[in-house]
């Protein structure tokens, strides 16, 4: 083995090497923190992910590097970016909430990175093998983290493992046709191979068709995604935050790496059976969380219809629909790692997150009533916020790309969700509040809150009103993928 | 078309000194009664002088009309506010501010509760009536003859009787439904000259020039007749009539009676005969028909009724049939005759409704079983009340003889047995009416409230003078009218001998063939004499 | 593209100025309703006497947009800041810009609860519907169009009545789902035109110079009538209208009467026709059967009512149907009528709510059956009412009659069996409006509640006589107002015409060259 | 020769992996699972895998295999009756897994390699031990490295897990 | 000589096992072994693959993969040990506090 063959490059590695040292020097730090003091890991996680945000778009390597197995791109540091801003977000948020489940603890933080520099290996993985282990590196760390919430927390962990490690299976199982199928793990190779090859191969399929539940499975996608509310429920909510936002956008970072780039090929084939799911998947997501109590179950299915409107943008196959995916997934960690903090912050003092919390909120907490209000507008897809730019360029690249009905369904899902987010307004709005008063707590008692909270709002709102520049990145960012 | 030779907008005067009499009114405190009751006296009074100079400028030499005025309006649909009047429009304007000062002379103690309001209704109204009457532009005439609703709807509703919220409806709705339909109509003939020349027009004097295709008119004539006939009203529309008669106060009545029932007869004049003479032509007989059976059927159920003001209010029915009948025997007698019964109408009808408030105003009941020997305490009052009963009946010397003799004649020159049909009514009419008279003034006085009325005071005396004085000033020197009419009539009548000979006519209808034999006939005669 | 500011941006500023009060009041302390009410009023009326600019400064002889501003926003996909007034629009900014004056005034003591939020919402709601009329990018016109609907929903869903949410939650659905659809036919037509002249650009100015092939106008005409007619709300889409319309507070149902349906009408007028010429002339007997159905059907409905704003609401229905009626016509004249239309319903509907409002907020009641004879208490107000009620019936003399003589008119260019039914459809108008009056004001002297009930005060003396001004004015002297929209509409008409015969020849056009399109699967 | 020893341990392999579905007591299914993993390591060895098939009984049989029958007989997991067996879904999931079955099957059946093939013929393979060795630490030093991360989360997870609970 | 089709059906045959048994049984640790059965079946076809393909990939990718695995196992016996500690309960069915 030619070493420089290898083409060993420190530097594309340099943000991940970051997360992961910052992980480890959380683990030690660890032990020289009293049980008291644990919120001081929180703080060093989250400013320590900060301040490695800026060094991400600095390092991009256009050659692969590990002998093919990393590609530092633009595309990967996109993605980089919003696993980073959420997982910020989300440990932020986690520093208070953790203090009032009374269950600080130094693990759940460094645990929580390594999730992080999962999804960061995975968005940059330029091989299957190397796509694998990262997706079980963020897997395993939210099992253990979904776990962490005492109570409910082990059994929807449990769930989320058997089901997880079962769609893990079948993505490795897919991943071996593939490599049947190409003789290759490698995206690149990978791609340039498949172009000869006849394309009536059944490995094909079945590599297709596997790959596509595997990876339907981790972005929930209807019918993978009966693991996603009992986990999101299960899980702490800033955890769940992080789980819905983060490696969501990971299993899409890896989805269109490996659709667009290795198999752009074989769209005819694969548009297809996307098509049946995005399209399901919206409406299945938007239609069962009507029904739902809770409003981190409300969520979920939420989190699943959205999961179907992103995969649009797979489907189209196109600059266009990457980039919308890309920019959906940036826009989605702001709208709902801020639904996500007013559900945590609004039923502080008992476990349950139920709906009903939510009346009247308007007059006890108005603010936050506030901020809710604008990230549902935001999921709901109504402008000027940037739900509404996100599902606009979704729906933009399907109809330019002849895909009308399942634009039609899109916009059909799409009404049919707005029951939802509309009755938690309405909640929070125009219901009374019932029952005994809550303990009244000033949004700017705990400042992580009010920061991540400010931050996500304005995002919401920034990139609803002026998206050139972040969706310019997004086309720029999806070049890579299309130019081969 | 004639220009104002007055130099003076004196239509638009005619309508805009009521209404700013009306605005005037606005400010003045409700609780000041008098005063409103004697300003609105003095505009309409004003208005009555001012009108009076029509008089002195009319040219009674030409058809064309006079003192026009025209200002753009809506020129993108071809809508002016264009004003002007002929020998038919110069006397129903005078009577409507005539009557206008009647009215307010006759509610001024009928009338205590919210003067304020009820003079500014009568006001507006009358600039509404004044409008319908000298405008030259459908739309703007479509506007002053929905305007005329609104104060009558309230006359009718807030000074009415017990049954007024339902009269009023009723008046209301059946008015509208005809005036919608006219609007239909309107636009047709609209769209119809717009289409022929390029040039879209309201413009009446514009429309009258074309002739329209057959079955366009047939349609048209059918709307127009929609909404003048229910407010003429001719059988079988005239349901309306009685209930808001007998509901609406004595100066709503009068009103009514006097000026609204001829906006109906006018519109007929001014739009069906010359702009729709072939569908006029059509229709004619079956008009006719209509108008007879209303002058019949009005006498008989007049003849059943047990209250006053009913018995007046059904006698319009049939008395505008006859007027009716005249316009469309449409020859020269006939419609000479309509044109003054109208005026006579107004008069005579007016005249009745305004004993009947008296009598009304002393005893507080109208139901002719609870008067009896009148005569003996109020001796003024039976006098007058005869000389205005004779002049409905049309007995010679009044005005009622000459109106009644004319359309009598033209009826005959059209259709004989039509005619005679509607001598029967005429003579049904005496009698129901000499028979009121008889139950109600003369006889011994049965009931004893009625021995103590007082007779007439100075101002009720004032109120029916010039009521008593038309009637005989007509009935004797008829020519003074009819000469301000005459070049208008006869224009109309030239018309329809001209464009449409007997046998043009019998080619659209075999049933108006008959009367229009007879109709050439006649005016052959006429040409010989 | 370029970037065009000349001047001052006039129209920016009159769309922004209630969004800056409604961020004042924000911030201001919740307690402080007087100053909440007051800033909310001098937003209002500082925005009127700055839109008072337009028509002093409006060249009605140019049927071009004027104080036209474009900036781009999202170059990628053609999008741009794009504002513009022209004789279509000036009158329905001049309206809005007055009604949110009226809503001030007409929430002054009605709204009791939260009113911070409800002055902040209500400017919202200004500043979106100002943006709606005034943007000549289909995009930003999508952005306000959806806009509107969150305080709009606010309003209603708060300081509505008993029913509020299921009103608050309905009215949310049905407009939300119809603009989507909208959105999708947007979005067709942009890559269609984009393809046919390779131009990619959401400028309606730019887009109406090529319309597409007539049968994917076909489609993109049914998506965005879809979003159109839901807010129009032309039957049978209109069921969310007397609920909302019942639910809300005064204020509301004021400006969803008199501005937010006029939002749909102004869509089809301003949009479909100019871009979707052959749909237009394809779909437009179907729309006036429509639209007659619901000029009918509303005042069916109508006659059936109890309760006053309900009737007031669905005479709504009847009354937008004129206005479908008079667009649909596609002559000058009808629609002229129907933007004339437009601002007579906004006027008399609103002053109708507004009277309404009035009367309710003295008695609590707005059941009819519990009134009577108010004449005899409330003789200034009766009179309102009264002149309210002829201008929304249509009688000569008032707005109303305008209005639905041109629209009359314009149908009757159409067919003329289309105005003879729309004439009923008058007729029918009266009746239940005559009925509304005469069963409250006229008869014996009910009222619920005890003690005196009050006439007008100056506050809502202030609210009522410029809409009473309004109605004589259009009614009695119209010219302005047409005058004003004549040259636009003209070349609107212009426009729709050269558009449908152009894109007969473009069908062919395309249809002989080959597809270029991207991607090309058609699912 | 190979063919037979190929059907003989695929016959054990699947019967095994029935037996460990379908019985009932837990720690029987794990000695089936052994079974089979030993069938598996078999099959590494017919493809010229030896160190797979030494892994395969190291990793599988013995730490694996250990760790569930010690779950197992900490948590005292009894048998469990017949009908408790399976839950309620269980005949959908059953019928889906064949249906699954028969079309994967056919199209497994219907594949063929078509790839052109890499350069470890039989004979490098001989070396296997030493060439996987080789590119593990060089071409694969990447994922490998981050197998070594994903071994401390489950180490740190694991005893977090454990004694967490313990502590409360 | 048995060919690849030979490999990947038996592969297929243990995977459906596996998946069969994840689908259908009610005990977890039974669910966990099924997972175990899958991981298996995965392996015998990437090595089969790695045989005829005449490549190194397989066989390494089967070295992470059994790696893996034995992670997965310490976490899911982990998580059965707290649940087990917490809910005394071992069956799918009875891990219903959570609706689904």
């Amino acid at each position: 083995m030619n070493l420089a063959s290898l083409n060993i490059n420190i530097y594309s590695l340099l943000p991940l090497l970051m997360v992961v040292g910052l992980a480890l020097f959380v683990l030690v730090l660890d032990f020289f923190i009293p049980r008291g003091g644990k919120r001081a890991l929180g703080y060093v996680s989250a400013l320590g992910l900060v301040c490695i945000l800026p060094f991400v778009p600095m390092f991009i390597e256009t050659v692969p590097s590990y002998a093919g197995f990393v590609i530092a791109d633009t595309y990967s540091a996109f993605f980089n970016v919003v696993f980073l801003v959420s997982s910020a977000f989300a440990i932020f948020i986690s520093i208070d909430y953790l203090r009032r489940l009374g269950s600080e603890s130094g693990e759940y933080y460094y645990i929580m990175l390594f999730a992080t520099a999962g999804m960061m290996i995975m968005a940059s993985a330029n091989d299957l093998i190397g796509l694998y282990v990262g997706l079980e590196l963020m897997s395993m760390s939210f099992y253990i983290l979904v776990a962490l919430r005492p109570g409910k927390g082990a059994e929807g962990a449990l769930k989320y493992f058997v089901l997880g490690a079962m769609s893990s299976g079948i993505l490795l199982y897919g991943i071996s046709f593939a490599y049947g199928f190409s003789g290759t793990t490698n995206v690149n190779e990978m791609a340039a191979i498949v172009y000869r090859l006849p394309d009536n191969n059944t490995y094909l399929y079945l590599a297709l068709a596997l790959i596509g539940a595997g990876f339907a499975f981790k972005i929930a996608a209807f019918p993978f995604h009966v693991w996603s509310p009992d986990a999101y429920e299960g899980a702490p909510t800033p955890v769940t935050a992080l789980l819905s936002v983060g490696s969501k956008a990971a299993a899409f970072a890896v989805f269109l790496r490996v659709f667009a780039v290795a198999l752009p090929a074989f769209h005819g084939q694969w548009s297809d059976m996307l098509w049946v799911i995005s399209a399901a998947t919206m409406i299945f997501g938007s239609v069962v969380a009507i029904p739902q109590k809770n409003i981190i179950r409300m969520l979920a299915y939420s989190s699943i219809a959205h999961a179907g409107v992103i995969l649009m943008g797979i489907v189209v196959n196109s600059s266009a629909g990457a980039s919308a995916v890309l920019y959906y997934s940036l826009v989605y960690a702001f709208m709902n790692v801020g639904a996500f903090t007013v559900a945590a912050l609004a039923s502080r003092g008992d476990g349950g997150e139920q709906l009903t919390d939510l009346r009247g909120l308007a007059s006890r907490r108005p603010w936050l009533a506030f901020f809710m209000a604008l990230f549902m507008v935001s999921l709901a897809g109504i402008p000027p916020t940037a739900g509404f730019m996100a599902k606009f360029f979704v729906l933009a690249s399907a109809v330019h790309a002849g895909y009308y009905w399942l634009a039609v369904i899109a916009v059909i899902s799409t009404a049919i969700a707005l029951f939802f987010y509309a009755r938690v307004i309405f909640y929070m709005y125009m219901r009374d509040y019932e029952g005994a008063e809550l303990p009244e707590r000033s949004l700017f008692t705990c400042v992580t809150y009010g920061v991540v909270l400010i931050l996500t709002a304005v995002g919401t709102l920034a990139l609803g009103v002026y998206p050139s520049a972040i969706l310019d990145i997004a086309v720029r960012a999806v070049g890579p993928l299309f130019t081969i | 078309m004639i220009e104002n030779t007055l130099h003076l907008p004196i239509l638009s005067l005619l309508i805009f000194i009521p209404l700013l009499g009306a605005v005037c009114l606005l400010f003045f405190n409700a609780a000041s009664k008098d005063s409103i009751r004697q300003t609105a006296l003095g505009v309409t009074i004003i208005n009555f002088v001012v009108s009076l100079l029509l008089l002195a400028y009319f040219d009674v030499s030409t058809h064309k009309m006079q003192f026009v005025e025209r200002l753009p309006w809506m020129p993108w649909i071809g809508s002016d506010y264009f004003l002007g009047m002929d020998g038919i429009s110069l006397t129903l304007v005078l009577l409507t501010t005539l009557i206008s000062v009647v009215a307010i002379l006759c509610s001024w103690t009928a009338i205590e509760e919210r003067v304020k309001e009820y003079m500014i209704f009568l006001l507006i109204l009358e600039a509404g009536m004044v409008g319908v009457f000298v405008s030259l532009d459908m739309v703007v005439f479509f506007l002053f003859w929905e305007i005329g609703l609104v104060p009558m709807y309230f006359l009718i509703g807030i000074w009415g009787g017990k049954r007024k919220l339902y009269a009023n409806i009723k008046f209301f709705l059946y008015t509208l439904f005809g005036s919608v339909f006219m609007l239909a109509g309107i636009l047709a003939l609209y769209f119809a000259h717009g289409k022929a020349t390029g040039v879209y027009t309201f413009d009446l004097l514009r429309l009258y020039e074309m002739q329209y295709a057959y079955n366009l008119q047939w349609w048209v004539f059918l709307a127009f007749f929609l909404g003048f006939a229910i407010k003429v009203p001719l059988f079988p529309f005239h349901t309306w009539l009685p209930d808001a008669h007998v509901e609406a106060p004595t100066a709503g009545s009068v009103i009514l009676a006097g000026i609204l029932l001829k906006m109906g007869t006018y519109g007929f004049l001014r739009f069906n005969l010359p702009l729709l003479l072939d569908a006029t032509m059509s229709f004619a007989p079956f008009l006719l028909i209509l108008s007879v059976v209303g002058i019949v059927y009005g006498a008989f159920l007049a003849m059943a009724q047990k209250d006053i003001k009913k018995l007046v209010a059904y006698s319009s029915v049939s008395h505008l049939g006859a007027v009716m009948a005249g316009i469309f025997a449409l020859n020269q007698q006939g419609i000479d005759g309509g044109v003054l019964q109208m005026i006579n109408h107004g008069v005579s009808t007016g005249g009745l409704f305004l004993i009947i408030g008296m009598i009304y105003e002393r005893r507080h009941t109208r139901l002719i079983a609870d008067f009896g020997g009148i005569a003996k305490v109020m001796p003024v009052y039976a006098t007058l009340t005869l000389i205005i009963f004779f002049s409905s009946i049309g007995l010679p010397g009044t005005n009622g003889f000459v109106g009644e003799l004319l359309i009598l004649i033209g009826l005959f020159k059209s259709n004989v047995l039509l005619s005679v049909i509607a001598a029967t009514g005429v003579i049904l009419g005496a009698a129901y009416m000499l028979w009121m008279y008889q139950r109600v003034i003369f006889g011994e006085i049965t009931r004893e409230e009625n021995r103590t009325l007082k007779d007439l005071n100075g101002r009720e005396l004032l109120t029916l003078l010039p009521v008593i004085v038309l009637i005989l000033w007509i009935g004797i020197f008829p020519g003074h009218f009819l000469r301000y009419t005459n070049a208008s009539t006869t224009h109309l009548v030239e018309m329809i001998n001209k464009n449409h000979p007997a046998d043009v006519v019998a080619t659209h209808s075999s049933a108006g063939a008959e009367a229009h034999a007879l109709n050439a006939h006649a005016d052959k005669g006429e040409a010989h004499r | 593209m370029t970037d065009i500011i000349a001047g001052f941006p006039v129209l920016s500023i009159i769309i922004f100025l209630p969004a800056l009060g409604a961020l004042f009041i924000i911030f201001s302390r919740r307690e402080s309703v007087e100053f909440i009410k007051w800033t909310a009023l001098g937003a209002t009326v500082l925005t009127f006497i700055v839109s008072l600019y337009l028509p002093l400064t409006f060249d009605a002889a140019n049927p071009s947009f004027q104080w036209v501003e474009k900036t781009v926003w999202i170059e990628r996909f053609g999008m741009s800041y794009f504002l513009g007034v022209d004789g279509i629009s000036l009158f329905l900014v001049l309206l809005t810009t007055l009604i949110s004056i009226i809503c001030v005034f007409a929430s002054w003591t009605d709204i009791k609860t939260k009113m911070k939020g409800y002055m902040a919402l209500l400017l919202l709601t200004e500043t979106c519907s100002l943006g709606v009329f005034m943007s000549m990018d289909l995009f930003l016109f999508y952005i306000f169009w959806e806009a509107v609907l969150i305080p709009m929903v606010f309003i209603i869903g708060i300081w509505g009545g008993g029913r509020r949410l299921y009103a608050a939650i309905k009215f949310f659905i049905f407009t939300f789902t119809g603009s989507l659809f909208m959105l999708l036919g947007v979005l067709a037509l942009y890559y269609y035109h984009g393809k046919l002249t390779g131009v990619y650009t959401f400028d309606a100015t730019v887009m109406w110079l090529s319309p597409v092939a007539p049968y994917i106008q076909w489609w993109i005409f049914i998506a965005m009538f879809l979003g159109f007619a839901v807010k129009v709300p032309l039957f049978p889409l209109h069921t969310w209208l007397p609920d909302a319309h019942t639910e809300a507070p005064t204020a509301g149902s004021i400006v969803l009467a008199a501005v937010l349906l006029k939002l749909g009408t102004y869509g089809f007028a301003r949009f479909s026709l100019p871009l979707l010429p052959n749909a237009s002339m394809e779909f437009a007997p179907m729309l006036m059967v429509v639209s007659l159905i619901a000029v009918i059907y509303g005042a069916l409905v109508t006659i059936a009512q109890r309760d006053m704003k309900k009737v007031v609401a669905y005479s709504s229905v009847s009354h937008m149907g004129f206005v479908m009626l008079g667009i649909f016509a596609l002559n000058a004249d009808g629609l002229k009528g129907s933007l004339l239309q437009m601002i007579n319903h906004g006027i008399s509907t609103g002053a109708l709510f507004l009277f309404v409002g009035m009367i309710y907020e003295r008695t609590h009641d707005r059941q009819i059956g519990s009134y009577g004879g108010l004449m005899k208490a409330v003789p200034v107000y009766a009179v309102f009412f009264l002149i309210t009620v002829l201008s929304s019936m249509g009688l000569p003399a008032t707005n109303g009659f305008i209005g639905e003589l041109m629209v009359l008119i314009g149908a009757f260019k159409a067919h003329w069996i289309y105005a003879v039914i729309a004439v009923v459809g008058v007729l029918l108008g009266a009746v239940y409006l005559l009925w509304l009056f005469q069963r409250v004001f006229l008869g014996e002297l009910v009222y619920p509640g005890k003690g005196e009930i009050k006439d007008l005060n100056l506050r809502e003396l202030c609210a009522s006589v410029p809409l009473i001004i309004l109605i004589f004015w259009i009614g009695l002297y119209p010219r302005p107002f047409i005058s004003g929209m004549e040259a636009s509409i003209d070349i609107l008409v212009k426009r729709f015409e050269i558009n449908s015969k152009k894109s007969m020849l473009d069908t062919n056009r395309v249809a002989a060259a080959p597809d270029h399109s991207q991607g090309g699967a058609s699912k | 020769m190979e063919q037979l020893f190929f059907y003989i341990f695929s016959i054990v392999a699947i019967v095994s992996a029935i037996l460990v579905v379908s019985v009932r007591n837990p720690v029987h299914s794990a000695l089936y699972l052994i079974i089979c993993f030993l069938q598996v390591a078999a099959m590494f060895v017919l493809l010229r895998s030896p160190f797979l098939a030494a892994v395969q009984v190291f990793i599988y049989v013995g730490a694996v295999m250990v760790l569930f029958l010690f779950a197992v007989m900490v948590l005292d997991l009894g048998k469990e009756r017949l009908k408790d067996s399976m839950h309620s879904q269980s005949i959908l999931g059953g019928a889906l897994a064949i249906v699954l079955f028969f079309i994967a099957f056919y199209l497994v059946y219907n594949g063929d390699i078509v790839a052109p093939l890499g350069a470890y013929t039989e004979t490098a393979l001989m070396k296997n031990t030493e060439v996987i060795g080789a590119a593990l630490y060089t071409k694969y030093i990447y994922p490998f490295e981050v197998v070594s991360l994903i071994l401390l989360v489950a180490l740190v997870g694991a005893i977090t897990l454990v004694m967490r609970h313990k502590d409360n | 000589m048995p060919t690849i089709t030979h490999y990947l059906a038996l592969s297929l045959i243990l995977f459906t096992i596996g998946l069969a048994g994840v689908l259908i049984r009610r005990n977890i640790i039974i669910v966990l072994m099924s997972l175990e059965l899958i991981f298996n079946s995965v392996n015998i076809s990437l090595a089969a693959f790695s045989y005829f393909l005449q490549s190194i990939n397989g066989v390494v990718f089967v070295i992470f993969s059994i790696t893996v695995a034995a992670a997965e196992v310490a976490i899911g016996l982990a998580l059965l040990v707290t649940v087990y500690r917490t809910r005394r309960a071992v069956n799918v069915d009875e891990l219903n506090e959570m609706k689904g």
